[in-house]
């Protein structure tokens, strides 16, 4: 068997064994050299992005791929002794799991180049990266698990090793206290999942989510679990009003792990819509459900952009514009949600909804990551985030204040960038389904507009200051990190119709299509 | 005022839905039992270990297991960076 | 593959490579239509400086905004709004994990009785 | 502070036994309860002890932070690596190779009540000890880094 | 009712880690809220896979052959590591919170807001 051959048989295993083998052996690699260290990590960083490519590739060319861990085939799902059940961790990547996988690789090796510079100065780096390819390994096995409480076991991965990140600068306290917040809170989530995961294994013996889902017949017992998982998962993604975390932990952790955190609050994001879509399909009252997420998303828009508005803290309006651009994302899938059930809605604007609110998704990530570097930048070179202290930086800084433009412009829906592609989809799909619901989205969008424009006008323009005389541009690596990001950000602004088509389209129909997924795990059903 | 009746509330709601949960479950007749009956008919001869917990947890769900390590690795590396002996200034993004 | 094709929403389509040729256009005929115009502007005079009715023109620092003085009269526009939300996000930990439950706790009586 | 020569030396003595008997939960985390974590857990427990009997300053001079991290990393690289190994055989990710083998650990095991044998299990063994190792390190040194939050402290 | 008991005892643990984490105001008292409710969830889990007059899932000279379900056994293994770390790292914020701030009282911490 050729090297290719096994590459691509053991990809979905590879994309979570070798950034784990590698954070395992960091501390290791520390104690040799600093550069050895970088090469290390950015070496295996790089190898699990092209890894992860290889599989989206195989699931987008030649459909789901699933991954039985420990049994004698990699496809042996169910075997032949059974009965027909399932009884090994399963991954199950599908389109959605690997379009997640996508914005996972690109984002992750974009910022830890960035960090690369970054973090330089610090001390004890190697837990920083050991903790940083952890977060990036939660990430790919929440997206691509197939077994729910691997799923959950991964959740808490990503809790711990983020909140072990945002404290990465005690800053007098300050940023313990966000990640003693953050970390509480989704402890408490998790405890909620755990809830959740036993109240399925008791009615249907069975932890595979296909599995689950073939059985579920919706009782008083899969009410509850739902609403357990809808809740804890939505505070996981920072939806509001259980939001409050968010500002906190993106504000106080370095800028490179507040990029990543985005693409984490993406997976509980991931999470939900995998619930809601894949274990009750139509057995549930989709109605109901949808417009609970739809409400939530509303409520996440309209909180978030209007409280981004006063602030002071760069990086904390900024979070709070993540809060307002998770409202989107819930906004399209929960329309999508709410006309399941009827066959001609859905094929009207249902798909065209959920289409939207998944592009946005990976659009979002590359825009506010983008923002989160360029904050991060002007914080490394002026060593404050109080937007009253700053000001005429565009005169030294130009290729952040390039940057922060496009990400800007993007964010707020302006064409051609591709922020306005995605918007465009949920306005009009939206609008079919409930007029109000796309005009306060776009009233959101336009406040959002309002809003960067205040920052970009009080950072870069104006004269000069006296104090920012002699201040310089960002260092090489960080602006190789922004620019991968800002060239995909025009890229798919310019040319947003070939990635629905090859992306966001087959996710939407992999996420809708139940019958698929418990077919490709259990077999033709 | 306000905060405490939201509480009181909440937590009547919660433990009502519990509750319900409680009773609906019948303790000592699991309903289905097909997996867990697998595992321990089989489970000796697919794993060789006597102890089924032990087959269960390191090899019918060992990556588990894996995340389960992982999860005390990210703690002891978490501990090891709070507690890090920081060098001046590095308390701020500030280079 | 068609790399230009436009974005069909199913209510209207969005082809950002024709909006950018529509733009470039644009462009150039707004600069032509300023080329026009003739400039009777001289360097170094009188034009270049700044008329403050006769005051002195201030150093660079002061004439910078801030950025509290922005989007003063929104924030006076909708100080009720403001005045409901913002005492919300109290850092007290309780009050998050209170938020979190109660909103569990509500989702229960919508999904549990209603549906 | 140290404690009374009483307790140092009842620490010193119990020590061993309470390695053997960790060990012992280890090894046997096949055939009887327990298994790598319990018995890590256990070990760490006497670690725990000596650290309370002797004082915190004393303890860093025969034990530094390094060996244990070492340790640890040790326990995962070796659980992966006996699972990655599966990979270089040509079987899927965490496959039981070893088992009915016929070579270490790979006696098969017949369904039904038996008096156990120890060299079965095939790679379950493995992992228990490398599982043992990782937490045996693990706890001891959040136990020492805690300390040393608290030697910073001054308190 | 006695027969569910575990899983009103179950009810009853987990109202009691819920009012501990909101209602107390020391850091450590809310830690050991999370506690109480991380193991209302491992007696959950273990519970649930309790068969009538089951022996331990363990073959080495069992006295029967009818057995409880293992694999609660196993998830309840993996929850409680995932308890002990979760622990580990709360203690360590409290600790380093007492440091920096001089206090663990939850209504205190609070320089993050609005």
């Amino acid at each position: 068997m050729t090297l290719a051959d096994f590459i691509v048989t053991n990809s979905p295993a590879l994309v979570v064994a070798i950034p784990l083998f590698a954070a395992f052996t960091c501390p290791a690699i520390g104690r040799i050299s600093a550069v050895a260290r970088n090469l290390w990590v950015m070496g295996a960083m790089v190898v699990t992005a092209a890894v992860a490519f290889i599989l989206a590739f195989r699931v987008f060319s030649t459909g789901t791929v699933i991954y039985v861990f420990g049994a004698a085939a990699t496809h042996l799902a169910v075997p032949l002794d059974s009965g027909g059940i399932p009884i090994r961790i399963i991954f199950t990547v599908d389109a959605m799991s690997a379009f997640m996988e996508i914005i996972c690789a690109i984002v992750g090796t974009s910022v830890l180049l960035y960090s690369l510079s970054s973090e330089s100065k610090n001390t004890s780096l190697e837990g920083y990266y050991a903790l940083f390819l952890l977060m990036i390994t939660g990430v790919f096995g929440m997206v691509s698990t197939g077994d729910f409480f691997n799923f959950f076991v991964f959740l808490e991965i990503l809790s711990l090793a983020s909140a072990g990140l945002i404290a990465y600068r005690i800053d007098g306290g300050l940023a313990v206290e966000a990640a003693l917040k953050y970390f509480i809170l989704s402890t408490l989530g998790a405890i909620f999942v755990l809830f959740a995961i036993g109240i399925y294994y008791g009615q249907y013996d069975a932890l595979n989510i296909a599995m689950i889902a073939q059985r579920m017949q919706f009782t008083m017992l899969d009410k509850i679990a739902l609403v357990l998982l809808v809740a804890a998962l939505a505070m996981k993604c920072g939806a509001v009003p259980m939001h409050f975390w968010t500002p906190d932990a993106y504000s106080m952790a370095p800028s490179s792990v507040t990029a990543f955190l985005v693409v984490a609050s993406q997976a509980s994001l991931y999470g939900l819509f995998r619930v809601v879509f894949t274990m009750y399909n139509i057995t549930m009252n989709c109605v109901t459900v949808g417009w609970i997420i739809i409400i939530l998303g509303v409520l996440s828009m309209v909180v978030g952009v209007t409280m981004a508005i006063p602030q002071k803290d760069i990086k904390r309006l900024m979070a709070y514009h993540a809060v307002s651009q998770t409202g989107y994302m819930l906004l399209g899938v929960g329309v999508g949600l709410a006309v399941l059930g009827n066959a001609t809605l859905t094929s009207a604007f249902g798909f065209m909804a959920m289409e939207g609110g998944i592009f946005h998704i990976f659009n979002h990530a590359m825009y506010k990551g983008l923002l989160f570097l360029t904050a991060g930048a002007i914080f490394y070179r002026i060593g404050t985030r109080d937007l009253n202290k700053m000001g005429g930086l565009g005169h030294t800084m130009k290729y952040t204040m390039i940057f922060f433009i496009i990400g800007a412009l993007a964010i707020a829906g302006i064409p051609p960038f591709n922020g306005f592609a995605s918007k465009l989809m949920i306005y009009e799909s939206v609008y079919l389904f409930n007029p109000i619901l796309a005009i306060i989205a776009m009233v959101v969008s336009i406040l959002t507009l309002a809003s960067f424009v205040k920052v970009f006008h009080s950072v870069f323009m104006g004269p000069q200051l006296p104090e920012y005389a002699d201040v310089k541009e960002a260092p090489l690596p960080m602006l190789i990190g922004m620019g991968i990001l800002a060239a995909l950000v025009i890229l798919f602004g310019l040319f947003p119709q070939p990635v629905v088509d090859m992306l966001v389209s087959p996710a939407a129909h992999a996420l809708a299509d139940q019958s698929g997924y418990i077919a490709s795990v259990l077999g033709g059903t | 005022m306000k905060k405490t009746v939201v509480l009181i509330g909440s937590l009547l709601i919660l433990s009502v839905f519990l509750g319900v949960m409680a009773l609906t479950f019948t303790f000592g007749a699991p309903k289905m039992t097909d997996m867990d009956d697998y595992f321990l008919r089989f489970g000796q001869e697919q794993t060789g270990t006597n102890n089924q917990c032990t087959s269960v947890t390191f090899d019918f769900r060992g990556f588990d297991t894996l995340g389960e390590s992982t999860v005390l690795f990210c703690a002891v590396i978490g501990v090891a960076l709070i507690f890090r002996k920081m060098q001046a200034g590095e308390e701020h993004e500030n280079e | 593959m068609d790399l230009t094709a436009p974005v069909l929403t199913g209510y209207g389509m969005w082809a950002p490579v024709a909006w950018l040729a529509a733009f470039v256009a644009a462009t150039i005929v707004v600069y032509l239509l300023w080329k026009t115009g003739e400039s009777s502007y001289k360097k170094g005079t009188e034009q270049g400086r700044p008329y403050l009715s006769g005051n002195a023109e201030p150093e660079k620092g002061a004439v910078h905004i801030r950025a509290s003085n922005l989007y003063w009269g929104f924030l006076q526009a909708l100080k009720g709004y403001y005045d409901a939300i913002v005492p919300l996000h109290t850092g007290i930990l309780t009050d998050y994990m209170i938020w979190f439950v109660a909103v569990t706790a509500v989702l229960l009586v919508i999904v549990g009785v209603l549906s | 502070m140290r404690m009374s020569r009483i307790v140092r030396t009842a620490a010193d003595i119990i020590y061993p036994f309470i390695l053997i008997f960790g060990l012992y939960i280890v090894a046997h985390g096949h055939l009887t309860p327990g298994g790598g974590f319990q018995g890590g857990a256990v070990i760490a427990t006497g670690g725990a002890l000596v650290i309370v009997a002797y004082s915190y300053a004393e303890v860093r001079e025969w034990l530094s932070g390094k060996v244990l991290m070492g340790q640890e990393v040790i326990g995962l690289v070796g659980f992966i690596g006996v699972a990655l190994l599966a990979l270089a055989f040509g079987q899927v990710f965490f496959f039981n190779y070893l088992n009915a083998s016929g070579s270490l650990f790979g006696i098969p095991v017949p369904y039904g009540i038996n008096a156990g044998e120890l060299n079965t299990g095939g790679f379950v063994p493995l992992m228990n000890f490398s599982v043992g190792c990782e937490v045996w390190g693990g706890l001891t040194l959040v136990i020492l880094y805690m300390l040393s939050g608290l030697e910073k402290e001054g308190c | 009712m006695l027969w569910n008991l575990p899983f009103i005892t179950v009810v009853v643990l987990t109202i009691i880690g819920i009012v501990t984490v909101l209602l107390k105001k020391n850091l450590i008292k809310i830690l050991l809220g999370i506690n109480i409710l991380e193991s209302a969830v491992n007696l959950f889990l273990v519970s649930l896979g309790y068969r009538e007059g089951g022996v331990a899932p363990i073959f080495t000279l069992a006295p029967s052959e009818l057995m409880v379900l293992p694999t609660p056994q196993a998830l309840t293994l993996t929850s409680i590591v995932i308890g002990v770390a979760t622990s580990a790292l709360v203690l360590s914020f409290a600790m380093v919170l007492h440091k920096k701030y001089g206090t663990v009282d939850i209504d205190k911490i609070r320089r993050l807001k609005e």
